[in-house]
């Protein structure tokens, strides 16, 4: 029986650093052992334990898609003691991977719908793995139209800016990225979210949306979504709480009955609903 | 088949279960007992009610290494600490107490991923129960239908006769168990009429009770109450009732290091604790006392119904006999309405 | 007592109808008469919910800082709770005027979990209030000859090693529930000491250590403001004579600083205080 | 082979480091026992600091900081004598040898006094062999 509390070693291989304030760095994470590459098998929205011995474990959602091969991708922003030491490594350390852990994104009820992908901040990290996803050769006919709306504060506080220039340039989706403020070089879309959603309207014709980000951008763009059309069933959203072991077991993630590592971290807007408003 | 010892050769008893495993009891400790590892047979008494707090921890100890590690300038060193999971005895479990293994079991042992340190130790333990002989007025486990001298659970049964212990195994291991100790008694039919009797006496045993019916659903029902400012308006938000409770799991995970060398713990933790839902942006899904209090309760006559089909409570009435404001479970749960 | 309950509850009822107090700090019936609870309230018809014997222990000073600045509260005393709110008006943390202190004089109070009398072994022997604005009974004569600190000759007598082994054996069995730093009115900090995470002061799993570390830092944070209510020990789980060391600690601070903590609202804590004139001798 | 004690010395910035780095600067010798760690008042020691550092395995501990009365924030220095004095009792009520514990006022100017008391304090705790009460344990839980 594989013991699920002992993290996998993997080592760094590559850090991005996303944003300009550098408060934000994706980590290419390649396994040590191949027989736990092999095992790693994960789906698109969820998250896995990354530790570092003598400071913790800290929950992150996986960036990248199980269609990239040879390496799994976390986009981490520094905030507490775990994430900070992540922040001070360099490539070619070595680390522990705990996962995957959670429920996913749910691709079979997303084959061939349309989707829209609302992002805000860095809540994007795993709206990003399903849109790489998707984007796959192989999967891209499993799915129907594609709208991207991806917004920051800033143009230095988006994340991904090369794939979201490549993904701008696809013919096979549609894609809106916003900063809520620009700059001098900023020649892109200026406005929060939510008022972009409004202006892009996309159809809730076969639709799905899914939504990460801030809860004051969840807040504002859900009204702009059931306007729109979209049912309870068919807005999908990712929430954050408080981990420690990853699998229903340590009791704290709960929302209502619910565990958030295990029965999500996933939620369509209506069984949320039906749960307690503690998150 | 019923066994029995005299009450003046316990220790003769204790020092041989002593050799079948590692045998937990009942040891006196400060003004109560708690059950501790026995090393000495002269240390266990079988005078107590119930202990301070419950038997979880010889499953699921308070902290437990998961991993080992050593940091050095030549980088760290990792292994996972050994599940220790030899044979264990525990010795005077109180028939609610035995209910709440079978409880934990449905989470550790029975859904999802399986805890491989709980199930380990789970399969390899012998539990003596040892029936009341008198009623607490704190005590609710009636409420989950359990009696004062339930077998249920346990491998042998144990109860308090005048001048003697009386034993009756349930199951194989109970019964091998005790052929293990040649010096126990044989017990004549009169023995085996006195153990009816004295089981008889525990089952009518009548502690305070509750209507658990549709619990889950009427508790679901007032999560936005104001109801829970008051029925934690005394609480202080201490650990005490988690600490001590037999079916409270929740934990946390923590890296220790000491001069390089430390290890990564599984460490209780407690829903009454502020920082237990703090998120490390400093976000809190529940910064009230009575967020938190609702939580527990919730979480036990609630959530674990949903999620497990069983109320999390055998009613032992420990939280309630340890809170230090006298908060009562049972009066929490019977007013929530 | 009942008389004092009689008191309580007029009181109670008048200032929340007279509005003169949002809320009454007082005690409340438990699951049985032995076994009261803090109560809080807000409504003049819950007075008559108020109840007073000999187990109502409870600090209710504990539950001071629980409410937003400039709230009036109504909070019901006996002789070392009053000390407790002395020191949270020294230290700002409950402003006097938005206090009303009903003061209650009593003996013969005893644990609710061991019903054995509370004397001065455990706690301070004044039965007293210092500080009141109303007075729920006759003042007692104060029991003379008595000192909170004669309980501690015996361990004062003992070597070092003894002692070392003495806290060592009553420590070893804390779990780390808290109920002793939750159950003290002057342990108001957000974030204990103990709980932060940077720097991580002592672990988090109880260890002969890390409880030693927890409870010496404890023991000092209490140092001069330690009102000796014995809250503390009667909260604990473990039965752990925290009571002991804070006693030996305020004895230590009266002896040096010449001052009890919390006997009157205009002096400053030893802690934040010095006098030029303090001499050398104490670090010896 | 002797005890050779880990002290830790926490020393103000404007008298006893200053005296210290005197000491160094007109080559006293010294043990090289006591590890220096440098506060800008001995008023800004918290007692934890103290308590933590025989928990970590210090043998002992040194305070330095200047003369009361001439404390560089005028003041700091007549706090820390009571809060020292008090963590003091509470490490001798605890059981642990209060020799292990010692304060000293050492001024910029007094290089020969700091390497005097650091000879002496070591030697003390020295004597006393090491502190192994509050000192965790390698495996903490063992």
């Amino acid at each position: 029986m594989e013991n699920p509390y002992i993290p996998m070693p993997v080592t760094v291989d590559k850090i991005f650093i996303e944003v300009d304030t550098k408060e934000i760095k994706t980590f290419r994470l390649a396994f040590v052992n191949k027989t736990d590459e092999e095992r790693f098998n994960y789906r698109p929205g969820q998250f896995a334990e990354l530790s570092i011995y003598g400071k913790g474990e800290s929950p992150i959602g996986i960036a990248s898609s199980p269609t990239d091969k040879g390496y799994v991708e976390f986009t981490v922003q520094k905030a507490g003691i775990v994430t900070s030491e992540l922040h001070d490594l360099e490539e070619g350390a070595q680390i522990g991977l705990r996962g995957p852990l959670g429920n996913s994104w749910p691709l079979e009820f997303l084959e061939g719908k349309n989707i829209v992908i609302v992002g805000g901040g860095f809540a994007f990290t795993t709206l990003r793995s399903l849109a790489n996803f998707m984007l796959n050769d192989e999967q891209r006919s499993r799915f129907g139209k594609i709208v991207m709306i991806y917004g920051a504060r800033t143009p230095g506080l988006l994340c991904y800016k090369p794939e979201l220039k490549a993904w701008e340039d696809r013919s096979d989706m549609e894609t809106f990225v916003t900063v809520d403020k620009g700059d001098n070089n900023w020649k892109g879309r200026e406005g929060f979210v939510p008022t972009v959603c409004k202006q892009v309207a996309p159809s809730s014709e076969n639709a799905v949306a899914v939504i990460c980000g801030p809860p004051v951008m969840i807040r504002f763009t859900l009204p702009v979504f059931f306007e729109l059309g979209f049912s309870k069933e068919n807005i999908l959203t990712s929430l954050e709480m408080k981990m420690k072991c990853g699998f229903g077991k340590c009791g704290r993630c709960n929302v209502g009955h619910k565990y958030v590592c295990k029965d999500g971290p996933v939620f369509s807007l209506a069984e949320l609903e039906n749960l307690s408003r503690e998150y | 088949m019923i066994t029995k010892i005299g009450r003046e050769k316990l220790q003769e008893f204790v020092a041989g279960l002593m050799k079948s495993g590692r045998l937990f009891a009942p040891v006196k400790e400060g003004k109560g007992t708690n059950f501790k590892l026995i090393t000495d047979p002269q240390s266990v008494t079988l005078d107590f009610y119930n202990t301070i707090q419950s038997p979880k921890a010889v499953l699921f100890p308070q902290s437990e290494d998961l991993v080992n590690y050593n940091i050095s300038h030549d980088g760290i060193a990792s292994e996972p600490a050994p599940i220790d999971d030899g044979s264990r005895i525990i010795l005077g479990v109180r028939p609610c107490d035995v209910q709440s293994f079978e409880i934990m079991d449905r989470l550790f042992n029975g859904s999802g991923i399986v805890d491989p340190y709980w199930s380990a130790r789970r399969s390899n333990l012998t539990i003596i129960a040892y029936a009341f002989d008198r009623a607490d007025p704190v005590d609710f486990y009636n409420a989950f239908g359990i009696t004062g001298s339930d077998e249920q659970g346990s491998d042998i049964l144990m109860v308090r006769d005048t001048n003697s212990f009386l034993f009756k195994a349930f199951t194989d291991k109970g019964t091998k168990l005790l052929e293990t100790m040649p010096f126990l008694e044989k017990g004549t039919a009169d023995d085996e009429k006195r153990m009816t009797e004295i089981v008889d006496k525990g089952r009518d045993i009548a502690t305070r009770t509750l209507d658990t019916a549709e619990i889950h659903k009427r508790l679901a029902g007032i999560f936005d109450s104001p109801y829970w400012e008051e029925a934690a308006a005394a609480c202080l938000n201490c650990g005490v009732c988690t600490y001590v409770c037999p079916t409270c799991h929740c934990f946390d995970i923590q890296d220790e290091t000491l001069f390089g060398e430390g290890s990564r713990r599984k460490i209780w933790d407690s829903c009454m604790f502020s920082d237990f839902t703090l998120h490390a942006s400093g976000h809190n899904p529940r910064t009230k006392k009575s967020q938190r209090l609702r939580q527990r309760i919730n979480h036990k006559f609630s959530y674990y119904v949903e999620n497990f089909g069983i109320i999390s409570c055998v009613g032992c009435g420990r939280c309630t006999r340890s809170c230090p404001v006298n908060i009562d479970i049972l009066t929490v749960v019977e007013e929530a309405r | 007592m009942i008389q004092i309950e009689k008191r309580l509850r007029e009181e109670a009822k008048r200032l929340l109808e007279t509005k003169e107090a949002a809320v009454v700090l007082a005690f409340g019936r438990g699951f049985d008469e032995e076994h009261p609870m803090p109560l809080i309230l807000r409504k003049p018809s819950d007075a008559e919910k108020i109840v007073f014997n000999e187990y109502c222990t409870f600090n209710m000073a504990r539950h001071l800082t629980e409410f937003p600045p400039g709230t009036k509260i109504a909070v019901a005393v006996k002789a070392a709770d009053s000390r407790a709110v002395t020191v949270l008006i020294q230290e700002g943390k409950v402003k006097r005027e938005d206090l009303i202190i009903l003061g209650i004089p009593v003996a013969g109070m005893k644990d609710f979990r061991s019903g054995t009398a509370i004397d001065a072994t455990t706690t301070g022997p004044a039965v007293n209030p210092v500080l009141y604005d109303i007075l729920l009974a006759d003042l007692l004569p104060e029991p003379k000859d008595v000192s909170p600190y004669d309980v501690l000759a015996e361990i004062e007598a003992m070597s070092p090693d003894d002692r070392w082994g003495f806290w060592s054996a009553e420590f070893s069995r804390c779990i780390r529930c808290y109920a002793c730093r939750k159950a003290c009115p002057l342990c108001y900090c957000e974030t204990c000491f103990v709980d932060q995470a940077k720097p991580r002061w002592s672990e988090k799993s109880p260890s002969a250590s890390s409880n030693m570390m927890f409870h010496l830092t404890r023991f000092y944070h209490l140092a001069g403001r330690c009102i000796d209510c014995g809250s503390c020990s009667r909260a604990c789980p473990m039965d752990i004579p925290l009571y002991l060391f804070h006693k030996k600690v305020s004895k230590e601070c009266e002896e040096m600083f010449d001052q009890a903590a919390g006997m009157c609202v205009d002096a400053k804590p030893v802690m934040v205080d010095f006098k030029v004139e303090d001499s050398d001798d104490i670090l010896l | 082979m002797s005890f050779d004690p880990k002290i830790l010395g926490i020393a103000c910035n404007w008298c006893t480091y200053t005296g210290a780095d005197l000491a160094g600067t007109t080559r006293l010798h010294y043990p090289h026992n006591v590890r220096v760690a440098r506060v800008m008042c001995s008023s800004r020691i918290n007692p934890a600091f103290i308590f933590r550092a025989f928990v970590l395995g210090a043998d002992g501990v040194l305070v330095g900081g200047c003369h009361p009365g001439d404390c560089h924030y005028s003041t700091g220095n007549l706090y820390a004598r009571r809060r020292l004095a008090v963590t003091k009792k509470i490490l001798e009520f605890a059981g642990l040898e209060p020799e292990r514990f010692r304060v000293a006022w050492i001024s910029a100017s007094e290089g020969n006094i700091f390497a005097e008391t650091v000879r002496e304090f070591t030697e003390q705790v020295r004597n006393l062999g090491p502190q192994t009460k509050l000192a965790a344990q390698k495996r903490m839980l063992a």
